[in-house]
């Protein structure tokens, strides 16, 4: 067990965002977020990374309390993120943008550039490394944002929708990268809508609606479970 | 072709730049000519926050050299303007433009204190002299004591404000002698604004009234430009003040705390240092300033009244007395000076105009009686940097407005009428 | 304290405040749709200065008109610099856009205040009143122009706060300060809307030097501090929120009286100045302000 | 066996990388070098006046820019941390006696101590916020310098003596010449280092830095009290060096000043703002024949820059480099970039 979350709450004024979430994800899987629009999701994997801080509950992860903590000291723990717009860093070269994951997220590099360069190749960053970022497309900003999240030395990896806005000829590519990226000792979660990509790479799921989980298991059990039919997939359109 | 665009804009800044450069390159002046040539730089203030009073300094100087037809003795007087802009930085930069590129041979007036204090520094580096400077306050006077070398900075055309402020002690003193004003309290409250000019004046009559038996309940100075005068008269009200006095240079400043007075009747007599300098006073005040006590230069003679006149038509607006006549008249002192230099020394150069200063000037030899608002300027080594100041040299008479009109109450000699004290401050 | 003193300071707080709501209001507007943190409004206030003296004077208007006529200047003008100057930019612009248009700002404020001395000239342009003579009610004495300047003021606010509230235009100008892409989806015209918010703010703040013509004359470099002032108000209660400045003018007003009265004229700029930061340390949004990003 | 020729220039190589490290080009040094014989070369005393100013402003400018460039904090307050060191030291000479030497750096690193402050109360706030924030503190300062008369005597204005007992200006061009290089060479450094990718990090995408492991709360206050130790160091030279403290000095137009400058030079580069006062200041003394007009000139350029050049001087130099290495890609084949 790596990441355990009990009984996690948000709250924006009234409105309560997260209700009572409590999962659990072992170490070396894919886990898989999903729910429709507006189920909290986000918002969820923001209360780990530590944007927001839960009104109550408690996460841990490897056997720590992390509750309340800031995303730069998750960051030296072993988390990292990736954010549903892409972000970079635009005035930095690619290289860069890399290069201040490697020198701040915790770990001691002889090399960092160097280190850097191999996860770059590593994600299949294709474009010239020293390009700007404002200048790259987003699926290259998308491979470069994964090689600035594992550059932290991350041993759990939360991805917000990494895959929303692929053509489907590039998607197998990058399920693939997930996947060569579990394989190297990173656990990974990820929210997704793309049920290809769900179906693909994850190993369990959690579904969430309006805030609060209605079931968790493995993707078949899922996906046949009446409730979330109803809750979900009744309403959103299978990819 | 977004390329190019972005190319051509540049190239347009660039083009911008260019011709700037060039424009203001093509101003260099010429100096040399056949016939002999005294270059005069005048500072003064022409952008910036006392831009008014600079376009004042500009007008009259101007004025006084047409009168001599710019030519003293057989020299020609070339003219140039020392925008500092009020800063000391930029005042600096300056006059070191005007003694490298115009070559000046002489500095003359100056207005803001602040900037007094740096030029010094570089007239005595370039051993320029630099006649009657209007920067007043004592910071420069420090300097000058400090230093033989800084007297290439050739007095202050304007007496420290702290020999001023004894002319209104002796009016109210006076007015209370002789029965004309029985104050119901002897509380005074000190005004005026945040500057150099505002706090040693109110520090001085603070001084000066405590010592004749006034009681000081309230000191306090406004930012620049403050409009709001609530407050403060507020509290002078509530300390049942029966006189105030101050100063306040800036027009609105002072406009807007004569108005509000007023309109919160505050009961008090009021001394307003200064207000006659704010050339047509009355078209922002009105009537709010009747009964209001000033001590400055005041258009009163025939000659003074001549040259108020003389000036409008030329110009188009009333000169004040302090920024239009006593410069006027500094502007004709030093052009005095110049030619009684070039009788005795054959030649007008920086060399001999400061060794005529140092000679005739400081030690009172040469003295300046036509002015047109004080009956003489001069100075000598006890007075030095400042005028010598007494009723018959540097002095001013305190005045009392009605209807924007000055009526001359002190001293005695050139009085019109009686000090009048209003209903409210009984 | 007596109680003369207390409400010749809460006037006064007041009818200070009243302008500073005035001023504020559209600084805190253009902040709100367009994102600017505009440094050249205080050059608005002077241009509405000059407008209705010029109109009174030279025209021979009524102050009421002039006042007006003021107010019609400042929106000519203020449309016109938006559309010569962050139209360009905006369309141009890629980031950077708030650092980018306050200096724009920057640059509009030397010019107009430049312009202003170079065309009119230093003097003090100014009327000694509009309307003359003063309202006395329990023992307090306020002048009429005051009283009027202030009774301008609050009509001027409350007809564009119902302009805001009741109109299409006004809902869409909203529209735009609340989301700009979304507002954008439903069919307003940006460009207009923006056009339009400068303009309108141009004209408060020319309203505001036009009503206080006879209390402070009209010069070139007048902007200054109804600018810092305005600004102290739109920072403490948060960028963009346009009606709490109503709240935070008249605190503003008040804070600035009381402090000056009790601990002296020098002290009031520290006074409120270290309120604002107090506020700010403890919310770093302002007193009601809505979190946004920037 | 190595050649001769190899060997030097591997050395030369290896050199030209070290001084890379600190931010000197071949260029920039020759630059440093002809300035370094400026009083020599030039004798008109009034060029060196605006040579020196125009170093003055370039410093300045360069601390400006760091926080404003890098971490996209405008600070605003900019001038009156510039005016407290400036006071600092001139108090400390006045009251204590202390050498003006002495007292410019106890000037920098008490406007150091403000910026370290400022960085901290600022922290949670947007970098408009701390821009304003900082202005506040500014006016403060101002404010406080102004009614402290006790103390600074406040308005009257302070004498100052100066560094040396002369009025020329070779001295004081050396002495900023000194400060000028040695923040030069500092803030290249610095912004090179992985120090700089924390700030640009920072300034760029607050957030995805905090994921990154940049913790915005140390670099911001390290990047702020950089830049106003540079402030307070200007401020004290420019005591020493004008004789005349006033609270005007503190005044927000002086931060515009500054800020033109670092803009019109382009922000995130240093050297840019450096090079840009040296356009700017003299360019802008020539005008002095056109008074206001001058003025209106500064301000119309200012909006050009903005709408046309947002990126001032250094991204046009980049935009020219990008083309230069552009072609060199095209001749040297597609072996470096076929994605781009």
């Amino acid at each position: 067990m790596l990441l355990k979350t009990e009984g996690v709450e948000k709250r924006f004024g009234g409105l309560v965002a997260v209700k009572d979430v409590s999962i659990t994800v072992n170490k070396g899987e894919i886990f898989g977020l999903i729910g429709p629009n507006g189920a909290g999701k986000t918002t969820f994997l923001n209360c780990i990374s530590g944007f927001y801080k839960p009104e109550k509950g408690k996460i841990t992860f490897k056997e720590q309390e992390i509750t309340g903590l800031s995303p730069t000291q998750l960051c030296h723990k072993g988390i990292a993120r990736t954010f549903q717009i892409v972000r970079s860093f635009p005035k930095l070269s690619a290289l860069d943008n890399v290069k201040v994951a490697v020198v701040y997220g915790g770990k001691q590099h002889k090399n960092p550039e160097k280190h850097a360069k191999e996860l770059m190749d590593f994600v299949g960053f294709n474009a010239a490394k020293d390009v700007l970022a404002d200048n790259l497309n987003t699926m290259q900003l998308k491979r470069l944002e994964l090689a600035r999240a594992l550059a932290t030395n991350s041993e759990l990896l939360l991805l917000d929708e990494v895959a929303a806005g692929l053509t489907p000829s590039e998607l197998p590519d990058f399920i693939d990268l997930i996947r060569r990226i579990r394989d190297s000792g990173v656990t990974i979660i990820c929210i997704e809508h793309v049920m290809k990509f769900i179906m693909g790479v994850c190993d369990r799921i959690a579904v969430l609606n309006f805030g609060a989980k209605i079931a968790e298991g493995a993707v078949e059990e899922i996906l046949n479970n009446p409730e979330v039919m109803k809750a979900y997939l009744g309403e959103e359109n299978v990819h | 072709m977004k390329k190019f665009t972005k190319l051509g804009s540049i190239f347009l800044v660039m083009l911008l730049v260019v011709t700037l450069f060039a424009s203001g390159c093509g101003q260099k002046s010429s100096s040399d000519g056949d016939s002999k040539v005294l270059t005069v730089g005048v500072d003064l203030p022409l952008t910036g926050p006392s831009a008014k009073a600079g376009q004042e300094f500009k007008d009259t100087v101007t004025m006084a050299f047409d009168e001599v037809g710019n030519k003293i003795g057989d020299y020609n007087v070339k003219l140039v303007w020392i925008d500092d802009g009020a800063d000391p930085q930029k005042g600096t930069s300056a006059y070191e433009q005007a003694v490298v590129r115009d070559k000046i041979d002489v500095g003359i007036l100056n207005w803001n204190s602040s900037v007094a204090v740096a030029l010094m520094e570089t007239v005595a580096k370039y051993q320029i002299p630099h006649y009657f400077g209007m920067g007043a306050a004592g910071t420069i006077n420090e300097k000058w004591a400090s230093d033989p070398k800084y007297h290439y900075w050739i007095n202050k055309g304007w007496a420290m404000p702290d020999k001023m402020t004894q002319a209104y002690v002796d009016v109210v003193s006076q007015a209370i002698e002789k029965g004309q004003w029985s104050p119901r309290n002897k509380k005074l409250a000190i005004y005026g604004d945040d500057t150099d000019w505002g706090r040693s004046y109110g520090a001085s009559m603070k001084k000066r009234f405590t010592d004749a038996g006034w009681q000081v309940v309230n000191e306090e100075y406004t930012k620049l430009g403050e409009t709001d005068m609530y407050p403060l008269i507020a509290k002078m009200k509530s300390l049942d003040v029966s006189l105030v006095a101050g100063t306040i240079s800036s027009p609105p400043s002072i406009a807007a705390f004569i108005k509000q007075s007023r309109e919160q009747n505050l009961k008090a007599l009021m001394i307003s240092d200064a207000l006659g300098e704010t050339a047509g006073f009355y078209s922002l005040t009105g009537n709010a300033s009747d009964y209001i006590l000033d001590n400055r230069p005041v258009f009163t003679t025939d000659k003074a009244l001549k040259f108020a006149a003389d000036f409008k038509a030329k110009y188009g607006y009333d000169p004040s007395p302090a920024a239009g006549g006593q410069v006027y008249d500094y502007t004709r002192f030093f052009i005095k000076c110049a030619n009684e230099t070039l009788k005795e020394h054959g030649k007008l150069d920086k060399e001999t105009l400061f060794k005529f200063s140092q000679e005739k000037l400081m030690t009172g030899q040469i003295t300046f009686t036509d002015g047109v608002v004080i009956p003489e300027y001069k100075f000598d080594k006890t007075s030095a940097p400042d005028p010598v100041v007494g009723e018959k040299n540097y002095i001013f008479p305190v005045v009392q407005y009605f209807e924007g009109k000055a009526t001359v109450v002190w001293p005695d000699a050139q009085k019109v009428g009686d000090l009048k004290i209003p209903d409210y401050a009984k | 304290m007596d109680s003369t003193v207390i409400s010749d300071l809460l006037v006064g707080g007041i009818l200070r405040g009243g302008m500073y709501v005035l001023m504020a209001m559209g600084l805190s507007l253009v902040f709100g749709v367009m994102r600017i943190p505009n440094f050249a409004h205080g050059e608005f206030y002077m241009l509405g200065a000059y407008f209705s003296y010029f109109a009174c004077t030279l025209g021979g208007f009524p102050p009421a008109i002039a006042i007006v006529l003021a107010g019609i200047g400042g929106f000519v003008c203020g449309a016109l610099m938006e559309k010569v100057t962050f139209y360009p930019l905006r369309k141009r612009s890629r980031g950077d856009w708030i650092m980018n248009s306050f200096l724009v700002t920057a640059g509009l404020s030397f010019i107009l205040q430049n312009l202003a001395q170079a065309l009119v000239g230093t003097d003090f342009k100014g009327v000694p009143q509009y309307w003359g003579g003063s309202i006395n009610f329990a023992g307090l004495s306020v002048s009429t122009d005051r009283i009027v300047g202030f009774l301008i003021a609050m009509a001027s606010v409350a007809i564009f706060w119902l302009f805001l509230k009741k109109t299409r235009t006004g809902n869409a100008i909203r529209a735009v300060s609340e989301h700009e892409t979304g507002a954008m989806l439903m069919g307003i015209e940006l460009n207009k809307i923006h056009t339009l918010t400068f303009a309108l703010s141009s004209m408060l703040a020319a309203i505001a030097g036009a009503a206080l013509l006879s209390i402070i004359p009209a010069y070139p470099t007048m902007g200054l501090q109804p600018l810092y002032k305005s600004w102290f108000v739109v920072i403490l209660v948060g960028l963009g929120n346009i009606q709490a400045t109503i709240i935070g003018g008249f605190l503003v007003g008040v804070i600035e009286a009381v402090s000056s009265f009790s601990l002296g004229a020098m002290w009031q700029d520290v006074v409120s100045l270290s309120i604002i930061i107090l506020v700010l340390l403890v919310k770093p949004t302002g007193l009601f302000g809505k979190k946004m990003k920037v | 066996m190595i050649s001769e020729k190899s060997l030097e220039t591997g050395f030369v190589k290896n050199l030209k990388h070290n001084l890379g490290n600190f931010g000197l080009s071949p260029v920039a040094i020759g630059l440093f070098v002809l300035l370094g014989f400026a009083p020599y070369l030039i004798g008109d005393e009034y060029i060196l006046r605006l040579l020196v100013i125009s170093l003055l402003f370039g410093t300045l400018a360069m601390g400006f820019d760091l926080s404003a460039g890098y971490i996209d904090v405008a600070n605003w307050g900019y001038a009156g941390l510039m005016g407290l060191g400036a006071y600092t030291s001139a108090l400390l000479l006045t009251n204590l006696g202390i050498s003006p030497w002495i007292g410019t750096l106890a000037g920098a690193f008490m406007a150091a101590i403000f910026g370290l402050l400022i960085g901290v109360l600022t922290l949670k706030m947007d970098g408009m916020f701390a821009a304003i924030l900082a202005w506040f503190i500014g006016l403060i300062l101002m404010a406080l310098t102004t009614s402290l008369t006790g103390l600074t005597r406040g308005a009257l204005g302070l004498n100052v003596d100066l560094y040396f007992n002369t009025g020329w200006s070779k001295p004081y061009f050396y002495v900023i010449f000194v400060i000028c290089i040695v923040t030069y060479i500092v803030l290249r450094r610095v912004t090179n280092s992985n120090l700089g990718l924390a700030f640009s990090a920072l300034g760029q995408d607050a957030e995805a830095a905090r994921t990154c492991g940049v913790d915005p709360m140390k670099y911001k206050v390290i990047n702020f009290t950089i830049s106003c130790f540079v402030a307070g160091l200007c401020g004290g030279f420019y005591a020493h060096f004008m004789g005349i403290l006033t609270p005007d000095i503190m005044s927000t137009k002086h931060t515009v000043e500054v800020l033109v400058i670092a803009y019109i030079g382009g922000r995130r580069s240093i050297w840019g703002p450096l090079l840009a006062a040296f356009l700017v200041v003299p360019v802008f003394e020539y005008l002095n024949f056109l008074m206001e007009f001058k003025y209106v000139i500064y301000g119309l350029l200012l909006i050009l820059v903005m709408i046309f050049y947002p990126g001032g001087i250094a991204h046009f130099y980049n935009y020219i480099v990008g083309i230069f290495n552009e072609k060199k890609r095209k001749l040297t084949g597609p072996e470096s970039n076929p994605f781009a």
